[in-house]
């Protein structure tokens, strides 16, 4: 068992009580919260939630067991309101009601979805005419309330599913009046994959494949964390080489993402020459990718005890490419802190609140904009970011657009930095170390930092050393709940805009 | 001969009672068919001949005969008067059908009475030069107007506004006879308008006028004398909120167009006062008018948006008499003049559109109405030609007023001095946005009213009105579109009661303005259009045409009533802009930082009339106070009264003591 | 005629101020406003001696022009201080009530007859002078009470031009010290309070006396 | 001769959108459509078929009939050098911007006959757009009114004449105001983002949601045409009735392109603005315009100076 990880069992009836005394006595953050079926082996679900403390590198992670005579549990999210999702997660796939929950509604089906189908349970099964009813979407089973704005003159705009652009997914309720934001209610899930579920019907080093093709934008960083469990389960530590390879493409894959971002911003206010060069240079980066690893995603390059390429092969491209992309960068971000109208449009739109990013659990970009320095590569050190990760003053205050471009920018400043600092050095060891077969009835975490935020994996393996439970959380899934908060009160034109800076991913949420 | 049966009809009215309910209208209407023909004939062979037509009638008044004199001032706007008045009571009928059974004989027939009373007495206004007659006539006019607003008056909130209408009606009355009584004891001429002569011949004239432009100005809603306007116009029946905003509360304009004709010092001052208070009213108006909800209270401030109109071209006809530009003074007066015709058309229209409207839906709330095109379709098309028509868009009958406005405005600024060039600047400016602010608001209200789906219940499933009450309004309609295609003949008529103040009148109405040019280029247009739209039937021949939902993001639960556009959210981001000047409270909280799961919550905007709250009832607020502070005085007891007498006493002395008495 | 050209050119300036929010521009706007006023009095007093024309371009380029901009731009680099606060009014009150200044001036001018008086000078100094003192009613902030202070002071200049083409060297330096006392006394104030400069308000001037 | 200003207009007004699309992908360094794509877009909408919202009546079928119409009408207003345009009148300018609101009229109602709330904030914003930008036109048309004594387009330009230091300013203040309300009557950056792909954020764009096949040609052609209205005004303005006639094309062509252009470069690299700043923003537009005729007042001698 992984050195970091401290499990604690604890009474059903004390869970909730447990969890908040963690919570404000050791300023812990709720991470992660899942169910597993282990009726098989326990006779009984189980419920984890994990915490890391604030600057030790600790996971608590408290759980309790619940029979089946009793599916329901005292739900935290009163107390500790991170943990809303979860639970509503938690009670669709499992069918454990969370009592007391302010928000009951469903998060994960839709409409056509039968009521009391459970299918992360190990025994579930659908009809066939649930899922024909299911897969046409025109039978409503169970209707969504949305939240009303009473009064006169409110009007609703329905956006999405079906969205103008080529994005993925989701359906935004607006209640306005004019052009002002009352209220925004987000509905995702469209694309949900079962992703969870097809962990457990795979073998571990399969799994891997998976884990890269759960969100487009950053696959390099899921396929490590996913790596990363299982390793933790097996026992196994890569070499330094890996490690360097790891840590550099996870940076690469930063990179790319964040320069992409801070130029797809410029499509929210118009700016057509800044959207398009940092298009150019997330191309230049992909072509990068391709060069490298035969894919522009960073694919297949994670297997379960290291790496399949030695990418420092490459070193003279690498750096070459890089000095390029750090020049036109500096163009894209003087283009940008010089246009006033820019700027204009970014301060003061969509400001998430620093005690509602808390709360909310919000992690990544989104939390270093409002002013939490949530960074898991420092509170967690983890490849050879020990070594060389020097966490900058990537936090501001102010909360809003433009301290979120801000936050990017510090960061894809600090991962040039890295890449470079990578590069330079010399690392020792084989590309990958022998995988044995997983141990039975072993857990672990994975974590690593998407440039969305952190993303985390808990794996289980059963009696027979095959997968029990994938459960992954993705950074979306923490921070789509809070953008309706950063949207509220602001103009319905800027409402596009408050949402690409936050830039979540759909699929990465709907799991 | 004529002027026999005229009289005649007077007495006829009275029939009206011995009548059954049904027949009312039909009697109403052959009276005012007959008094419309007669003043009609009189009042075109004036406007031909340009000669004055005067005659004595049989009624002499405290032994002095009374004389009608119709000069092409009367003559105009007797012709105005009486085609809305002829339309209103045929769109009486049909209006007030299903009140035949609440509503008993008396009822009724006081109501076709005041109506044919209000037509007479109005006729008789424009006709009447003597001072006594003429307020006779005046508070006849607002007393039968009075019945006739409150005619649903089981409802408390109606006889309410109709007192209230009749007080300020008073205030009006009093300032004219002021006016008069003041003229008559300084000079001693005759107590009638041409008695006016004298005075403003010796005296200065601007204070007395400014005496009888609030007389008059309350009538014409003038602000900040137009607080009547929105209370009345709602709750008179449909027919009488068309006649008052077109023809009665022209009556008003009608007297400041008379008084000034005898005006000929000082006109730059008045010239720019009227400016002044016209671009206000007009601003204001439409301003206001903007965020009302009620499709009659909104009407109402249109009509103050209209006065102002007229009001503009009157103030710069006047400051172009004055600084002595022939163009301005003639195309400002002419187009102000005309804008009263137009005006008096197309806001009929719109007030028996709304009245079809209320008939059906029973409700006057637009956010309650929607989609009724569908179901009312010809109401709605006429409602959207006077949408069109008094936004001022051409080919219609509003743009050629407002375009001969601009046009001496335009033509002016070379012949003006300094000053004038600004004034005539600001006026370009305000006209340019009163007409942006009104298609602002008609857009908001067409389209909420009558376009996209039902808002409510209300407004599903309603009939289209039948013929009785179309026919009227597309008589209106019909004059909409030929004095905005054809517009010379209208134009030369409006000339010749603007040459009363400005000479070379038809010089400047023949040569200068391009009548004939902006009906081709109209004509072009709708041709152009027709041409276009057959080619499009041609097109759409040939392909596929298919239906289906409006585009919905692919979201396919969703209820259409509560996805579109709203008459609050149209009004809201013009709310920010007009923010000092409106006075309108938004009630709604956004979420606390506590409330991470939120409570079901609420909006509610309330709009309110800044000016009105300023200056009627906060006055009188303060006016009551200081009555119940006075009523401390009023002991009731007989020592206390002994003794103010004798302070009284004791102050009279004092003064004379001092000679300051 | 191009003296007018210049004086119009400085009124468009105060167009601009009127819907601006970004700190940065009202500073460059401020000294284009320095390098017209140059001109302008380059223009007006081409004849008079090379020691006062030099003063005046001191006082005009140089000074407002250049470095009173500069020193407040420093000023808002450190504190951090990019946008003026939302002020009770709203911008299109700003934009109205400033046009309608400009207009003004021209109506008051046009109606002064008076031999020492240069109209077009006085227009300008009349709509400035109100924009300045505009700016100090409707901003409680201490940065923008500065920049109103520096525009009014430029409305000052103006009516020294417009009462008399020969420009007292008293007065202009009189007009010099005013302007440095006003931006060093109100700058370095605003530098010490530092941190809370940004919602610095007058109001609390008066507090921090105690 | 008389329409030649309209069909010099006609003919540039149909490459327009190409121009300025090519002139921005250039910009953005990206190859971008060709010159002609958007002919080629009218032309494949032309013979397509058309989808009608069962919402809808016939308001939204003739809105774009009447607002092309409209356009079409006020570009017979366009004068050329010494010849006059079709219609020529006195204070056509009046007639030319109240037809120009009629086509909007009629196209905000047509928005909001689908019931979407999409297209309803798009009328909504055009609504009020439109409306703060009119009284700008007409302070702008009264100064070269009362520069020139004539109150025609035609004539207008024609009697148009720079001599002073004063006139060149007032000229080009002209151009600047003609181009910026050329921005927003065809709602384009700064007021709106016409080339985004998001629905919330349009203004024009998005109140044609919903309509397809004839009237969405109709409507594309439309766009060209509003430009090349205001570009042959600039053209007009600009170059003197004595020049022969060859080279006034030439020039006219040169401008309406040079117009064109300036426009792509304004969209590359400016970004729209906030939409509660666009009121002010008009607005100012007006104020600038009254310079304007202030300082016209002092060219004809109306306000003395000294």
């Amino acid at each position: 068992m992984p050195e970091n990880e401290e499990y604690k069992e604890v009474g059903k009836s004390e869970f909730r009580s447990y969890c908040i005394a963690l919570c404000l006595s050791k300023k812990a953050v709720l991470r992660l919260m899942f169910a597993t079926d282990e009726r098989e082996t326990d006779n009984c679900f189980k419920i984890y939630a994990v915490f890391s403390e604030q600057g030790t590198d600790i996971f608590h992670i408290p759980f309790f067991k619940l029979r089946e005579d009793d599916l329901t549990f005292r739900s935290i999210t009163d107390g500790i309101p991170a943990a809303h999702w979860y639970e509503r997660e938690i009670m669709d796939m499992f069918g454990l009601v969370p009592k007391y929950h302010p928000d009951p509604r469903r998060l994960v089906f839709h409409d056509s979805f039968p009521a009391d189908s459970h299918p992360l349970r190990k025994d579930w099964e659908i009809s066939e005419k649930d899922l024909k009813e299911w897969g046409e979407g025109m039978v409503r089973k169970v209707p969504y309330d949305f939240l009303e704005v009473e009064g006169e003159g409110v009007y609703e705009i329905p956006v999405g599913p079906v969205h103008a652009g080529i994005i993925e997914p989701g359906h935004f309720r607006i209640s306005a009046v004019g052009e002002t934001i009352l209220y925004l209610e987000t509905r995702m899930f469209y694309t949900h994959k079962g992703i969870e579920k097809h962990f457990e019907g795979m073998s571990f080093h399969e799994g891997v494949k998976l884990a890269e093709r759960v969100s487009g934008t950053s696959t390099f960083s899921h396929s490590t964390a996913y790596c990363m469990a299982v390793e933790r389960m097996a026992g196994i530590t890569i070499t330094e080489k890996a490690k360097a390879i790891r840590t550099f493409l996870l940076e690469l894959e930063r990179l790319y993402n964040h320069i992409g971002d801070i130029g797809f911003l410029c499509a929210g206010t118009g700016l057509t020459v800044g959207n398009a060069t940092g298009s150019k240079i997330k191309e230049r980066l992909l072509r990068l990718n391709d060069r490298l690893t035969k894919s522009r995603f960073l694919r297949g390059i994670n297997t379960i005890g290291g790496v399949t390429k030695d990418i420092f092969l490459h070193a003279d491209d690498i750096s070459l490419t890089i000095d390029t992309v750090a020049k036109e960068y500096k163009g894209l971000m003087k283009l940008l802190l010089g246009s006033v109208s820019h700027i204009e449009r970014l301060e003061n739109a969509g400001i998430l609140s620093k005690n509602r990013a808390l709360k909310l659990g919000v992690t990544g970009i989104a939390a270093k904009a409002s002013g939490i320095d949530d960074d898991i590569r420092s509170s967690h050190p983890h490849l050879i970011y020990n070594k060389i990760f020097e966490p900058a003053t990537f936090t501001r205050q102010e909360g809003d657009v433009f301290a979120r471009m801000m936050a990017r920018a510090e960061e894809t400043k600090c991962s040039m930095h890295m890449i470079k600092t990578i590069i330079e050095g010399q690392h020792e060891g084989d590309l990958q170390v022998k995988a044995d077969d997983i141990p039975p009835n072993s857990h672990a975490l994975g974590y690593t930092e998407t440039p969305r935020g952190s993303v985390f994996y808990w794996v289980k393996s059963d009696g027979e050393g095959r997968p029990l439970r994938v459960k992954l959380r993705s950074p979306s899934f923490c921070n789509w709940p809070s953008v309706p908060f950063a949207i509220q009160g602001n103009i319905v034109p800027d409402l596009p805009l408050c949402n690409k800076s936050f830039n979540l991913s759909y699929s990465g949420c709907n799991m | 001969m004529y002027l026999i049966v005229f009289q005649l009809l007077f007495v006829l009215t009275f029939g009206i009672f011995i009548l059954s309910k049904r027949h009312m209208s039909y009697f109403g209407l052959f009276i005012q068919l007959g008094l419309a023909g007669i003043t009609s004939y009189w009042s075109v062979d004036v406007l031909i001949h340009g000669t004055v037509f005067e005659r004595e009638l049989l009624i002499s008044f405290w032994g002095n005969p009374l004389e009608i004199k119709v000069d092409s001032l009367s003559a105009f706007f007797i012709l105005v008067l009486n085609f809305t008045l002829l339309t209103g009571t045929m769109y009486s009928a049909g209006y007030l059908k299903p009140y035949i059974n609440e509503k008993n004989r008396a009822e009724f027939g006081l109501h076709y009475f005041s109506l044919v009373w209000l037509h007479i007495s109005m006729l008789l206004v424009c006709m009447l030069r003597d001072g006594l007659a003429f307020l006779v006539v005046w508070e006849l006019m607002a007393v039968s107007s009075f019945f006739l607003v409150i005619f649903e008056s089981e409802k408390e909130e109606t006889v309410k506004a109709g007192i209230y209408y009749l007080l300020e009606m008073h205030v009006g009355l009093v300032l004219i006879m002021a006016g008069f009584i003041y003229a008559f004891v300084q000079t001693g001429a005759v107590f009638s308008f041409d008695g006016l002569t004298v005075y403003f011949a010796r005296f200065h004239p601007f204070p007395l006028f400014l005496l009888f432009f609030m007389g008059f100005g309350i009538k014409a809603g003038f602000i900040p004398f137009h607080t009547w306007l929105p209370h009345a116009h709602p709750a008179a029946p449909s027919h009488i909120s068309g006649i008052m905003s077109s023809v009665m509360i022209k009556m008003g304009i009608y007297g400041i167009l008379r008084v000034l004709t005898y005006i000929h010092t000082d006109l730059l001052a008045i010239g720019i006062f009227i400016l002044i208070i016209s671009a206000i009213s007009g601003l204001l108006g439409v301003m206001y008018a903007i965020m009302q909800h009620d499709l009659k209270k909104l009407l109402a401030y249109h009509s103050i948006e209209n006065i102002g109109i007229i009001g503009i071209g009157i103030g710069i006809g006047l400051i172009g008499v004055a600084k002595d530009i022939p163009v301005l003074a003639a195309l400002g007066f002419t187009g102000g003049i005309l804008h009263v015709l137009n005006h008096s058309l197309f806001k009929s229209l719109l007030f028996y559109s709304a009245g079809s409207i209320y008939m059906r839906t029973h409700t006057r709330h637009i956010e309650h109405l929607g989609g009724l095109i569908k179901r009312m379709p010809v109401t709605a098309l006429l409602f959207l030609l006077g949408a069109m028509a008094i936004c001022g868009l051409p080919p219609f009958n509003g743009f050629i007023s407002e375009f001969l406005i601009y046009f001496g405005l335009f033509k002016g600024l070379r012949t003006a001095d300094f000053q004038t060039d600004l004034t005539i600047l600001g006026a370009i400016i305000c006209l340019a946005l009163i007409g942006g602010l009104a298609i602002f608001c008609f857009t908001k209200v067409f389209s909420i009213v009558f376009l996209g789906t039902a808002r409510s219940r209300l407004s599903e499933n309603v009939k289209e009105i039948r013929g009785g009450m179309i026919f009227p309004k597309i008589l209106a309609g019909i004059m909409i579109v030929t004095i905005g295609i054809f517009p010379l003949y209208f134009v030369k008529a409006a000339g010749k009661v603007a040459g009363l103040y400005v000479e070379d009148i038809p010089l400047i109405i023949q040569n200068a303005p391009p009548l004939s040019n902006v009906s081709r280029a109209s004509l072009v247009f709708i041709l152009l259009t027709a041409f276009l739209w057959f080619l499009r039937r041609m097109q759409q021949k040939r392909v596929q045409i298919e239906h289906g939902p409006t585009w919905g993001c692919g979201y396919s639960g969703a209820d259409p009533a509560v996805h579109q556009y709203t008459a609050t959210s149209f009004a809201e981001n013009y709310r920010e802009l007009a923010s000092p000047i409106l006075k309108v409270d938004k009630h709604f909280e956004l979420l606390k930082e506590e409330e991470i799961f939120p409570r079901p919550r609420s909006f509610k905007t309330e709009t309110g009339d800044m000016l009105e709250e300023n200056l009627i009832e906060k006055p009188i607020r303060r006016i009551i106070y200081w009555m119940e502070k006075a009523a401390m005085f009023q002991t009731g007891n007989l020592q206390h009264y002994i003794m103010y007498a004798f302070l009284f006493a004791g102050l009279i002395f004092l003064l004379t003591i001092f000679k300051l008495i | 005629m191009t003296t007018f050209s210049l004086l119009l050119l400085f009124e468009l300036t105060l167009i601009i101020l009127s819907f601006t929010e970004r700190v940065k521009r009202f500073l460059t706007m401020l000294m284009i406003q320095g390098v017209l006023l140059f001109g302008i009095a380059y223009l007006q007093l081409q004849h008079i001696n090379a020691l006062y024309l030099a003063f005046i371009l001191l006082e005009t380029i140089i000074i407002k022009g250049l470095l009173v901009p500069l020193f407040l731009n420093q000023m808002r680099k450190r504190n951090n201080f990019n946008r003026l606060a939302h002020s009770k009014v709203s911008t299109f009150i700003t934009v109205m009530a400033i046009s309608a200044a400009i207009v003004f001036g021209f109506l008051l001018s046009s109606n002064i007859h008076d031999d020492n008086l240069q109209t077009k000078f006085f227009a300008a100094s009349i709509a400035t002078i109100i924009t300045g003192i505009y700016f100090m009613i409707v901003h409680r902030n201490i940065f923008t009470h500065i920049i109103g202070y520096l525009i009014m002071e430029n409305g000052v200049f103006l009516f020294s031009l417009a009462v008399g083409s020969e420009m007292p060297m008293l007065v202009n330096t009189a007009i010099l010290l005013d302007i440095f006392v006003g931006v060093l006394v109100l700058g370095i104030f605003a530098n010490r309070v530092g941190d809370t400069f940004k919602n610095m308000h007058v109001d609390d001037l008066a507090q921090l006396k105690h | 001769m008389n329409g030649l200003g309209f069909l010099l207009s006609i003919v540039s007004s149909l490459l327009f959108p190409g121009i300025i699309a090519v002139t921005k992908a250039k910009l953005s360094g990206r190859k971008g459509p060709g010159i002609f794509q958007p002919l080629f877009d009218a032309a494949r909408l032309f013979r397509k078929g058309s989808i009608y919202s069962v919402t809808t009546s016939i308001i939204f079928q003739i809105a774009p009939v009447i607002y092309f119409a409209s356009i079409v009408v006020a570009l017979l207003f366009m004068p050329f050098g010494q010849y006059k345009g079709f219609l020529s009148f006195e204070v056509d300018f009046v007639f030319f911007s109240y037809l120009l609101a009629v086509g909007k009229f009629v196209m905000i109602i047509g928005a909001m006959d689908t019931g979407s709330g999409f297209e309803g904030m798009g009328a909504n914003r055009e609504a009020l757009y439109s409306m703060l930008v009119e009284p700008a036109f007409f302070i702008l048309m009264g100064s070269l009114a009362l520069l020139t004594n004539h109150t025609s387009f035609y004539s207008l330009f024609v009697h148009i004449h720079f001599d002073s230091v004063l006139s060149y300013l007032i000229a080009l203040l002209a151009i600047y105001l003609f181009v910026q309300i050329a921005m927003v009557e065809n709602s384009r950056i700064p007021i709106d983002d016409p080339k985004t792909h998001l629905e919330l954020t349009m203004i024009h764009e998005v109140m044609v949601l919903d309509n397809s096949g004839f009237d969405m040609c109709l409507i594309h052609l439309a766009t060209g045409l509003k430009f090349a209205l205001y570009g042959g005004l600039i053209a007009n303005f600009i170059f003197p009735d004595t020049w022969p006639l060859y080279t006034q094309i030439a020039v006219f062509l040169m401008v309406n392109l040079l117009f064109v252009i300036a426009v792509g470069f304004l969209e590359a690299f400016r970004a729209r603005n906030k939409l509660e700043k666009n009121p002010k923003w008009i607005l100012t537009l007006s104020s600038i315009s009254m310079v304007v005729f202030l300082s016209v007042l002092v060219i004809v001698h109306k306000y003395f100076l000294e």
